[in-house]
Order: structure tokens, then C-alpha cells, then sequence
């Protein structure tokens, strides 16, 4: 099975171990993320304004490319999941930004929503199945207790991302069941850890991530898993609390047993950049 | 979608069954859920009182869609009325099509006396349709155009 | 029409919000994780456009604080989208040349090596145009 | 030639305001036939019937054509109207230009066109229209009731001490709904057990009621006056006859692993049971779900210790059919499931109940035998807060967008009935708006705040966070305060939203009865007949038809019950004249027409024809107008065209058709 892939900006550069992991157990799992080419950043927040059409045009392309190449669309980044599927909405649904950007984009043939735009862990869910996943699980993370955390951008609006129950979700949990580990629930995994207020108002998000934390930690998790580069620093960055917070695809890897090669591609690729 | 071709006012007549379709239309209406009046409703007792005849008549008066609405299957009020009527409309719109009025122009559709929305809904997707087809050439009878 | 008015249709269009069905039920405000840093309240904005009082909205310190997280929105039960209405007043300010809440200047200080890119370009996109 | 006249109403503003009145009676003047034509304010006011009837008489009208609301509403008045002045009733026809026009057209000028026509159809066909005269048709005399409450209950009581026989059917194993399940009722604050067991009691000893519990109907046909009902007993696997409800079986049955309906889930209840103990009737049925007899084909202990032989392994379900003249629909409500409401932690946490889940642990009788506990470690709360509006006055897809209408009433119940038994629980409800009219109401709703020092926090909260040490944390608005609050927890109660009774669609749609968009079943008219479905003969009796509590439950019970008494008083109804007749003189006796009559009303004789002075005996279709229903099929079906339908002939719908079209 081959998948449009849309990495996202960073996923190139501060979470490359976010994409390299995913990249890393989608093989293990049998199935292929076909990068779209010349893909621009989704813009990190999905553009509210009623009239904003330019904002929204990287996703169409993004979009457009994965439909020229009849595949389904996958994002692993919450923000760029987010962003994709609520242009994706807009160009399904509303008929004004439909017309607007396609005039716009001078297509073949005009854009409609007709991708499929997929979260990882969705492919997960809808596509391998938890069960499948578990059967190929080498190294179960036994013992060890895991809260997931969502965030909003994956969750809401409920309607349009259609992800899971916004206010009760359960795909992390039953992916953390799926690698051998124990979930653990807690109330705050879909409250904001303060997004992009954190680059100005940084006491602001502290606060918040603190509750998560803190949350997370009194029912007893030891560690926090996200999909998403910006709650993962706002977590480590604002809390007090020691819980150590990592990629979901990370703990895929590691449960596939297929970690350890790509850290070092990680690694080398780093370097290369630096370089 | 917005109708583009505001020029062309097409024709609809709509058979209702008087239990539940027509009912159902009484509804949209006291929701005040909106579609075209370009649609005119025709009560009959049961959809199983339609005669082709009616709708062939429709088509040479100039109607450019017939639409046909009743109880749904299994719950018609006289019982199997409905069941009649959709063997009838099946073997009537077959035919219709073969002599070239599209499969478009004629619908039936089972709507019940809750269904206010259904009942809005499918005749605001039935009059789109009939804008996509424009104007119904076939069967009309000129002398009957004005 | 009034100069206010306008704003108030302004809000109105570009959020998409019908403020009018609004119950007042304060469901919003009751989830509002910026709830206390924000001067004007989540569920006080309706009244600010009902009553084409957008001056105040646009110069309120809610504006910088709401997160775009999407609670009230889930929430409300009248799906009224308060936090659409905030982020259209934001849209107003910055559309206006000259009046963004960051500026390049003060970025590099913000900076630090493991701020993610996405944290800047979300940043760029809520705070200037 | 007929001599109509068109009569076209304002409706107040209702069809004025978008449709031209006086443009469309103009305009009927130049349709052939008319010979009146005229608009007014109210057409179906005393003063507008006079109208009409003073044009029949003066323009010696042969022929009516009303412009107005739809059929179903006031046919029957104009053609009441038209025969108190001499005309056949049935020379009348309606142009719907409510409904079908000026409620769903913004536009003037369109909407006025489209009346304009709708009213050139219906004087095409009043044009060809003949008088008609109804049959007869007999009133079996017994009620239906369906649903065994408190209003399917009194409606039944009302029926049969008027002399009539009733039929109650009851889904589950006992009558007594969910007023059962109550334990103290408002303002009043009297048990709700002490009052409505002795009417259980009164229902089932009264010679002229006969319940069927653990039944549901399970088809309807007919007609008002004469509908035939099957009603499934479902099998109790229990004999009624036998059983001497001694409740050994109970005890002594293994299996005690079945959330119990009765308290909600709250607890367990066994295979074999009977819901509550003031069931009625007190006889049990096995839960063949949770019976390890049924699932494992061992046990058989219940049957063991049944001393009266009772139980019976083998019974099946029965359907019965019964006649009736009337059908009452006594439905009920439910709770909405709460799944779209997780923010509340009802699934998540133990401690956070709906209100009829906290009536259930107040009660005697519930769970907790009456204490109150939280539901996760037992302790008793310190600390309650009750969450009103959840999943009403929702416009967004999650909730309804009504008010529940009695969750305001019961919260303060609640509220003061835990503060005057545990006066050191604090109490907090968190509501948007107090709603109390209704007798000694507010006057309640106060004490609770005056006298037991309820704490009511105005606004509605965000969610509910369940703690790891056990409690919960309450983040919510004070709206009055201009603040946002965490309030620690012991228990939360929601005021969940009520919705019909979920069997009610399938129910309405068996009666052909209405049922509006959150499935309450529409009365006949909102403000003047609210207890009559617009199908004849169907009545409305309780939640069925829209939130009420229990006063206003009884008193529609007791109207609902009147209306079908009124019916049930009658010996005759007029019937429908609008039926099949066959042309002699085209019928060729094939007898396609027999085929699809769904009434039997067809047969075929050997009669002389004189056809066009050829006299022969031919075999000839022959419609018995008692049992046709004049659904037409036969007129369809007939292949030389001699069937056709009294009132609407194949000439008057091609007029309709024609005229549409012109």
C-alpha cells in the first residue's frame, strides 16, 4: 500500500526523529509514504477568517498532488493533520472557497475534497488494524505506564477532523495497548498546552503544560506521548515536572524493533545539515 | 449549489401520497424548510393512484421533471400500495429513458409524514437535477406550449 | 450605516458567526483555558458585536491571549464558535498596516535551539498578516 | 358548466405576507366556471364560512375552491361549511397556498404565481368534481392504549370508568413507567410510589381494563372506528395463570449478572425478575439474554423451586389481534445517552450520575437502599454539584434544541431534599436560566435557596475533571461573578435532557400518526387540539407528545381520554366516499383489478349489459364501497380504463396535471 505523505517543515528539521520514526516503522509495517514533491509548510494554524483563500492554497497543492496520484494523504504532525483536513473541509464543503481557489490554482481540473487526508495514527487504526499492529510488535514496552496526550488540533473541531470523541478519545490508548504498554487516562490529555502563545506570553503556557503534567503524573503516568512538535516543547520547555515526554512514532520504532537503525540515519542526517 | 441558469423556470409536478408524502410536504412547509416553487404538488390518495398515463400527460404538457412520492415501503397506509407503484414507476421510467426522457426527469421517492427535511431535501436535489438537464424536449406536445 | 456597524458586520462576516444565537450560557468562558489572563471574557464577545462595540473588542488583551484551541467551539451548545469571533477582531488588527502583536525585531530574543519551526510560522499567521 | 367560487385566505399574515391574496383571486376570475371570487382575512373563521355560504347562495355556487392552509387542516371545516348551506360537502376542494406556499417562498412574486396555479389546479378539478355521498361505517367499542405509565395509566382509567373496554400495551414485564422509578415528586414533595401504585392497582383490578405487559404492537391496519392491531406477547417464559409471584425463582436464580433496568444500570438484578416490588403484574419473566439456562441449556433451578409449576421453558411469543375503535399513544420518554457529553466525565467517572440515576439512589428501594453514597468507593459526598441544561437547548448536533421543561423543578427537588436530610452536604447547581412557571413553582425553587441555602451559580460548566484521589473538580462560569470557578466535588448529577420514548418512530409510522423532527408526535393542532394526532382516531396521552411533568401528564391523560370516549360514543362514522367504481360498460371481467385490491372489496358478477343496444350477460367487476378504502390501485391496474376513483378521477388529476403545466 502506497500513501501520499505530507512530512511538514518540522518534521524536516527541529522533529526529524518524529518523521524518520514513522517513515522507519511504516516499513516494518509493510506499507510506503510517498513524499509529495515541492510540498510548502501548511502554515502551522488553520487560517479562521472566512475570506482568507491564499493561506490555504499550499494545503489545496498538497492536496491536489496526493488526488493527481490517487492515493490517500498522510500527515504525522497534529498541526499539519490539522491545517490539511480543515482545507480539505473547505474544499469539499464551502462552496465560495472551492470556487475561489480553484480559480486560483489553474488546475487541470478543478479540486474538490476529493483526497483522503489520514493521520498516521489513523492509518494505524482504520487501515493495519491495533490487532495487526500488536501481531508485528517485537518488542512489547511492557510495563510501562504511557498517557497519551492529544492536544486540540487533533481533536477539534470534532466534526471536520473527525478523529475521535473529542472530549474521550481512545486511539492513543489503544495504540499504547498495541505496543505491549499500559495506557493511562487522564482528564487534561485533550486540554491546550498553550500552542503558539508560547513564544511571547511563556508563563502562559508553563501554567498550562503544569496541569497536564501534573494531571498525568498523579494517575500515575510515567511517561507522555504527542504527535506534535509544538506540544512536545511546550511540555518539556514549561513544565516543572520531570515526566519525560516523547514521539508516539518513537515508541512505534522501538516496539517494531526498528529504532536503533534509524536513530543512526537520524543522526547522520543531522549532521549532514549541519554540515 | 447556486442555480446558474436563472432564466429557465422549469416545470416539476409532484404526486404526493395524501398519508405520508403529502404530510411530509405539510411539514416542510410548517418548518418553513424552503425549496423551489417551481414544484407543484398533487394529492393522491396513495402513490399506487398514479398512472403512468398522468405522468406521460405531464411530460406532453410540457413538465420537465415528474417526481413521485409516497409512504415507505411497508408502511403505506392501504398496505401495498406503494409496492405497486414502485413496479410501475420502474417499468415506466425504463421506457421513459429509452425514448429520451433521462432517468433524471422522473424520481420516486418514499417520504413519510415526519420527514419535513427529507421532503425539502430531495426536492431541492430534484429541481438542481432538472437545471442540470435544462428543459424537457422530448414527448412535449408544441401545441400545447404557449 | 455607522462606522460601527460596519465593524460589527465586518466581525460578523469574516468569523461567520451569528452572534444573536448565543444564549448566554457561558460555556465558553467556563472552558476557556486563558480564561483569567483575558480582560474581556470568551462569552462577553457576542455582547461586544450584538452591541457594535468592536472598538473595545479589537483593544482588548483577549485578543493575544485566546489559543485558537477550539474548546469553546466544541463546547457551545448553541455552536455560536466564540473563539471564530475573537479571531476575526484579531484579523482586523492585523490586517491594518503596521499593527501586529510580533514584530521581526523581537523575534530573536524569543529564540531558543529547540523552539520548533511551527511555533514561529503559527505565531507569524495569528499575530501579523 | 359548475359555478365556482374562489375563496382565498389571508391567514392573517401567514400567506398575505408573501403571497399577492387579492392578485390570486383576480386572477381566478378568468379561470372557466368561476363565478366568484373573493380574499379574507380568516376564511376559516365563523365570519369567513359565512362568506362562502352567502356567495352559494346568492351566485348559486355549484362548486368551492378555498385557497388556504393545507387540506388536513381545514377540509372537514369548509366542507362542513359548504353542506350547512346546501352544498354537497365533497363539491369542495383546497388549494394548499400554506404549506406548500407562502411558509417555504420569501419571494412575492414567485410565491403569488405559484398560488395563482395551485389554485387554477384545484378549479380544474372542482370543475369536473360530482356530489358525493359517504357510507357508514360501525365504532368497535374498546380503547388501545399503548405504554403502561402514569399516562397511559390514567387515560386508560378515564376510559373505562366511562363504560368502555381498554387495552393497555406495556413493553417491559410491569405497568407503572417511569413515575415508578421517581421517589419524591414536586412542588408536593409526596412519594411517587404512594401514588401511583394504587392507581396500578385500581388499572388492573378494573373489569374493563385487560394489560398486556411484556407485549408490543406489532402491526396496525384500519381506520378510525376499526383498526386491527396484532400485539406480540413477547414469552415470559413464565405461566401468568400459574404464577402466585412468591419471588422464590428470584432468590434463588444463579445468574444475577443483568444491569437492571429499573435503577438504571446501577446495579444487578437477576435472570428471572420481575423489575421492582410493586410490579404489576407481580409475575417475573426469564431474561433470556442473562438465563444460563437458555444459554447453556443447564440449570432449570427456577424452575425447581417453583412450587405453582409456573415456569416454562418452551413458551413462544404470541400475537394476538384484537379490535379497536380508538388508539391512544402513551409512549413516554427517555434520557439521551450522554456518550456526545463526555466533557461531563459521565463515562469516565463513577460519581458523575444523571438526575434519574441520583431518583434511583435517593430511593428506598435503589441501589443504595436509599442512602446517599457515591457509586465508586461508597463513601458519602461532601460536596454536590448538579449541572442543569445538558443536552437541551443544544442547537449543535449533539443535544436537543428544546428545554426539557422539568429539569429546572426537579434539581431544586433534589437539591433540597439532600440538604434536609444531610444538612452538611454542600449543594451547588450550576444553571443558565431557572425555569419555574407553573403552580407553587418558583415559590419551591426559592425555598431551596431561602430556606435550605442551595448555592445556584449562574452559567453553565466546561467539564468535569475527575481527580486522582478520587473527586472531582467542577470548572465552570459565574457569569453574575464575571468568573471562572474549580469547585471541588463529590458527586456531579446531570440534568440530562429527555427525549421520546425511541420506539415511537416505529410506532408513528404503524399509525401513519406525525412525528415531528425530535420524534414527538405532532398534535392535530397546536393550540386547539393537542391531545389528537391528525390521523383519526389516534390520540396523544404524556411525553409522547412534548416534555410535561406529571400534573400536566395526567390532566393530557384525562383529555386524551375524552377525545377517544367521544369517539367510542358513537355507533356509526361516515366513510370516506371516495371510492373505486367500475364502467360497466368497459369492464371486461379480467380480474387484474381483484389482484390488487388489498381489502377484498372486489368481486365479480354475471350481469346484463346493454351496450349500445347489444344486450349480453358479461362478467363484471363490482366494487363493494363498505370495504374499499379508495386507495386506487385497482383504477391503475385496470387494463380497458373502467375503474376509476370517486373523487379522484382520472379526468380530475390530468385537469390538475393540465392545469400545472399549462
Amino acid at each position: 500500500m502506497k500513501y501520499s505523505y505530507y512530512p511538514g517543515c518540522t518534521l524536516r528539521t527541529k522533529a526529524k526523529d518524529l518523521d524518520d520514526y514513522a517513515r522507519a516503522s511504516a516499513k516494518a509495517l509493510g506499507f510506503e509514504l510517498e513524499e509529495i514533491e515541492d510540498w510548502q509548510c501548511c502554515g502551522g494554524v488553520y487560517p479562521l477568517g472566512t475570506d482568507e483563500i491564499a493561506n490555504k492554497l499550499s494545503c489545496v497543492r498538497a492536496l491536489n498532488a496526493a488526488k493527481e496520484k490517487e492515493q490517500e494523504l498522510v500527515t504525522v504532525c497534529s498541526a499539519c493533520h490539522h491545517v490539511m483536513k480543515r482545507v480539505n473541509d473547505d474544499m469539499r464543503n464551502v462552496e465560495d472557497i472551492r470556487t475561489r481557489a480553484n480559480n486560483y490554482m489553474e488546475l487541470d481540473e478543478p479540486y474538490q475534497g476529493e483526497t483522503e487526508v489520514l493521520h498516521f495514527l489513523e492509518v494505524l487504526r482504520d487501515k493495519v488494524g491495533f490487532d495487526e499492529l500488536a501481531k508485528k510488535v517485537v518488542n512489547p514496552l511492557k510495563g510501562q505506564k504511557i498517557g497519551a496526550y492529544y492536544g486540540c488540533l487533533l481533536l477539534r473541531p470534532g466534526k471536520i477532523l473527525a478523529f475521535d470523541n473529542p472530549e474521550n478519545p481512545k486511539i492513543m490508548e489503544d495504540f499504547i495497548r498495541a505496543i505491549g504498554a499500559e495506557p493511562v487516562i487522564y482528564p487534561y490529555r485533550n486540554e491546550c498546552c498553550g500552542g503558539y502563545i508560547s513564544l511571547k506570553e511563556k508563563d502562559m503556557a508553563k501554567g498550562m503544560c503544569d496541569k497536564i503534567t501534573e494531571s498525568a503524573e498523579g494517575f500515575g503516568a510515567d511517561m507522555l506521548i504527542t504527535a506534535c512538535p509544538l506540544c512536545m516543547y511546550n511540555l518539556n520547555k514549561s513544565s516543572k515536572k520531570e515526566i519525560p515526554v516523547v514521539y508516539f512514532t518513537e515508541l512505534l520504532a522501538e516496539a517494531l524493533g526498528v529504532k536503533e537503525a534509524c536513530a543512526g540515519a537520524a543522526g547522520e542526517d543531522e549532521k549532514e545539515v549541519q554540515a | 449549489m447556486s442555480i446558474e441558469n436563472k432564466s429557465f423556470r422549469p416545470k416539476i409536478v409532484a404526486f404526493c401520497c395524501n398519508w405520508c408524502s403529502y404530510a411530509g410536504a405539510d411539514l416542510a412547509g410548517s418548518s418553513r424548510l424552503s425549496y423551489p416553487a417551481d414544484v407543484k404538488i398533487i394529492r393522491v390518495p396513495c402513490s399506487c393512484r398514479v398512472n403512468p398515463m398522468f405522468i406521460l400527460r405531464a411530460f406532453e404538457k410540457g413538465a420537465d421533471g415528474v417526481i413521485m412520492c409516497g409512504c415507505h415501503p411497508g408502511d403505506c397506509h392501504y398496505s401495498t400500495g406503494n409496492y405497486y407503484a414502485r413496479r410501475r414507476m420502474t417499468l415506466l421510467f425504463s421506457m421513459l429513458d429509452y425514448i429520451g426522457v433521462e432517468n433524471g426527469r422522473t424520481r420516486v421517492e418514499w417520504v413519510s409524514a415526519a420527514e419535513g427535511v427529507k421532503f425539502s431535501d430531495t426536492m431541492n436535489s430534484f429541481v438542481e437535477k432538472i437545471h442540470s438537464l435544462g428543459e424537457n424536449v422530448r414527448l412535449g406536445d408544441l401545441r400545447c406550449r404557449n | 450605516m455607522s462606522e460601527k456597524k460596519k465593524q460589527a458586520e465586518l466581525i460578523e462576516e469574516i468569523s461567520g458567526v451569528n452572534p444573536l444565537k448565543c444564549m448566554k450560557c457561558g460555556k465558553c468562558s467556563a472552558t476557556c483555558p486563558s480564561y483569567n489572563e483575558m480582560d474581556i471574557k470568551p462569552h462577553q464577545f457576542v455582547s461586544y458585536v450584538i452591541n457594535e462595540d468592536v472598538e473595545s473588542l479589537v483593544n482588548s488583551e483577549s485578543l493575544w491571549k485566546c489559543l485558537s484551541c477550539f474548546a469553546c467551539v466544541e463546547r457551545c451548545p448553541r455552536d455560536v464558535k466564540p473563539g471564530k469571533l475573537i479571531d476575526a477582531a484579531r484579523q482586523m488588527v492585523v490586517r491594518q498596516r503596521g499593527q501586529a502583536y510580533l514584530s521581526p525585531d523581537e523575534i530573536p530574543e524569543l529564540l531558543d535551539p529547540e523552539l520548533p519551526q511551527q511555533l514561529l510560522v503559527s505565531a507569524f499567521r495569528r499575530y501579523r498578516r | 358548466m359548475q359555478r365556482i367560487g374562489v375563496f382565498v385566505c389571508h391567514c392573517g399574515s401567514n400567506i398575505a405576507a408573501t403571497v399577492d391574496v387579492s392578485k390570486v383571486a383576480e386572477m381566478a376570475l378568468m379561470e372557466p366556471g368561476v363565478v366568484h371570487a373573493e380574499d379574507y382575512q380568516y376564511m376559516c373563521s365563523e365570519a369567513g364560512q359565512a362568506k362562502i355560504q352567502d356567495a352559494i347562495h346568492e351566485k348559486k355556487l355549484s362548486g368551492i375552491v378555498v385557497c388556504s392552509c393545507s387540506p388536513r387542516m381545514h377540509e372537514a371545516t369548509f366542507r362542513k361549511a359548504a353542506e350547512r348551506a346546501g352544498l354537497n360537502p365533497y363539491m369542495v376542494e383546497i388549494a394548499n397556498i400554506r404549506e406548500h406556499c407562502s411558509w417555504i417562498h420569501k419571494d412575492m412574486e414567485e410565491a403569488t404565481k405559484k398560488a395563482v396555479i395551485l389554485m387554477r389546479a384545484a378549479v380544474a378539478k372542482v370543475n369536473l368534481n360530482t356530489p358525493l355521498k359517504p357510507g357508514e361505517s360501525r365504532v368497535t367499542k374498546r380503547a388501545l392504549i399503548i405504554g403502561g405509565g402514569i399516562a397511559g395509566i390514567q387515560t386508560a382509567l378515564d376510559i373505562a370508568d366511562a363504560g368502555y373496554e381498554v387495552d393497555i400495551v406495556e413493553k417491559t414485564p410491569s405497568i407503572g413507567g417511569r413515575m415508578s422509578q421517581l421517589d419524591k415528586t414536586f412542588p408536593t414533595l409526596d412519594c411517587s410510589a404512594c401514588i401511583l401504585t394504587p392507581k396500578m392497582v385500581e388499572a388492573s383490578a378494573h373489569e374493563k381494563i385487560k394489560i398486556y405487559t411484556y407485549s408490543e404492537v406489532e402491526k396496525v391496519s384500519g381506520f378510525v372506528g376499526d383498526f386491527t392491531v396484532d400485539i406480540r406477547k413477547k414469552a415470559r417464559s413464565v405461566d401468568m395463570d400459574k404464577c402466585t409471584g412468591c419471588g422464590v425463582c428470584q432468590e434463588k436464580c444463579p445468574s444475577k449478572k443483568a444491569p437492571s433496568e429499573f435503577n438504571r444500570g446501577l446495579n444487578n438484578r437477576s435472570a428471572i425478575y420481575t423489575p421492582f416490588a410493586q410490579a404489576i403484574p407481580n409475575v417475573p419473566v426469564i431474561d433470556r439474554e442473562a438465563c444460563i439456562k437458555f444459554k447453556t441449556g443447564k440449570c432449570g433451578i427456577c424452575s425447581k423451586v417453583c412450587q405453582a409449576g409456573a415456569i416454562d421453558y418452551e413458551q413462544k411469543d404470541e400475537i394476538i389481534t384484537e379490535k379497536y375503535g380508538a388508539i391512544v399513544v402513551a409512549t413516554g420518554f427517555d434520557t439521551i445517552n450522554l456518550d456526545k457529553y463526555d466533557e461531563y466525565a459521565y463515562s469516565q467517572s463513577k460519581d458523575v450520575i444523571t438526575s434519574l440515576e441520583l431518583e434511583r439512589v435517593m430511593n428506598a428501594a435503589g441501589p443504595t437502599h436509599g442512602h446517599l453514597e457515591r457509586l465508586s468507593d461508597g463513601k458519602a459526598p461532601k460536596e454536590m454539584v448538579f449541572i442543569q441544561c445538558v443536552g437541551s437547548r443544544c442547537s449543535d448536533d449533539r443535544g436537543k434544541p428544546y428545554c426539557s421543561k422539568i429539569c429546572c423543578m426537579y434539581t431544586a427537588k433534589h437539591a433540597m431534599l439532600i440538604r434536609d436530610k444531610y444538612p452538611d452536604v454542600n449543594v451547588t447547581v450550576f444553571y443558565i436560566d431557572v425555569r419555574t412557571p407553573g403552580k407553587n413553582f418558583d415559590e419551591f425553587y426559592r425555598r431551596a435557596v431561602e430556606q435550605y441555602g442551595v448555592n445556584y451559580i449562574k452559567g453553565q460548566v466546561g467539564k468535569v475533571i475527575p481527580q486522582p484521589d478520587g473527586k472531582l473538580l467542577v470548572q465552570g462560569s459565574d457569569l453574575l461573578d464575571n468568573k471562572q470557578i474549580l469547585k471541588e466535588a463529590d458527586m456531579v448529577v446531570l440534568a440530562t435532557a429527555i427525549e421520546p420514548n425511541p420506539d415511537v418512530r416505529k410506532i408513528a409510522t404503524m399509525l401513519t400518526a406525525s412525528i415531528d423532527t425530535n420524534n414527538f408526535l405532532t398534535e392535530a393542532h397546536a393550540k386547539l387540539r393537542p391531545v389528537e394526532s391528525p390521523t383519526a382516531g389516534i390520540f396523544l396521552s404524556g411525553v409522547c407528545q412534548g416534555p410535561k411533568d406529571i400534573p400536566e401528564t395526567v390532566a393530557q391523560a384525562g383529555a386524551a381520554a375524552v377525545k377517544a370516549i367521544g369517539l367510542l360514543a358513537k355507533d356509526k362514522l361516515l366513510t370516506n366516499p371516495c371510492t373505486a367504481h367500475s364502467d360497466e360498460l368497459l369492464c371486461n371481467g379480467c380480474s387484474t383489478c381483484e389482484n390488487v385490491c388489498p381489502y377484498g372489496a372486489i368481486t365479480y358478477e354475471d350481469k346484463e349489459v346493454n351496450d349500445h343496444g347489444i344486450r349480453e350477460v358479461r362478467r363484471l367487476a363490482v366494487v363493494n364501497s363498505a370495504l374499499c378504502q379508495g386507495c386506487g390501485a385497482c383504477t391503475v391496474a385496470c387494463p380497458s380504463g373502467a375503474m376509476d376513483l370517486q373523487g379522484f378521477s382520472n379526468r380530475q388529476i390530468i385537469a390538475e396535471v393540465d392545469a400545472i403545466c399549462r
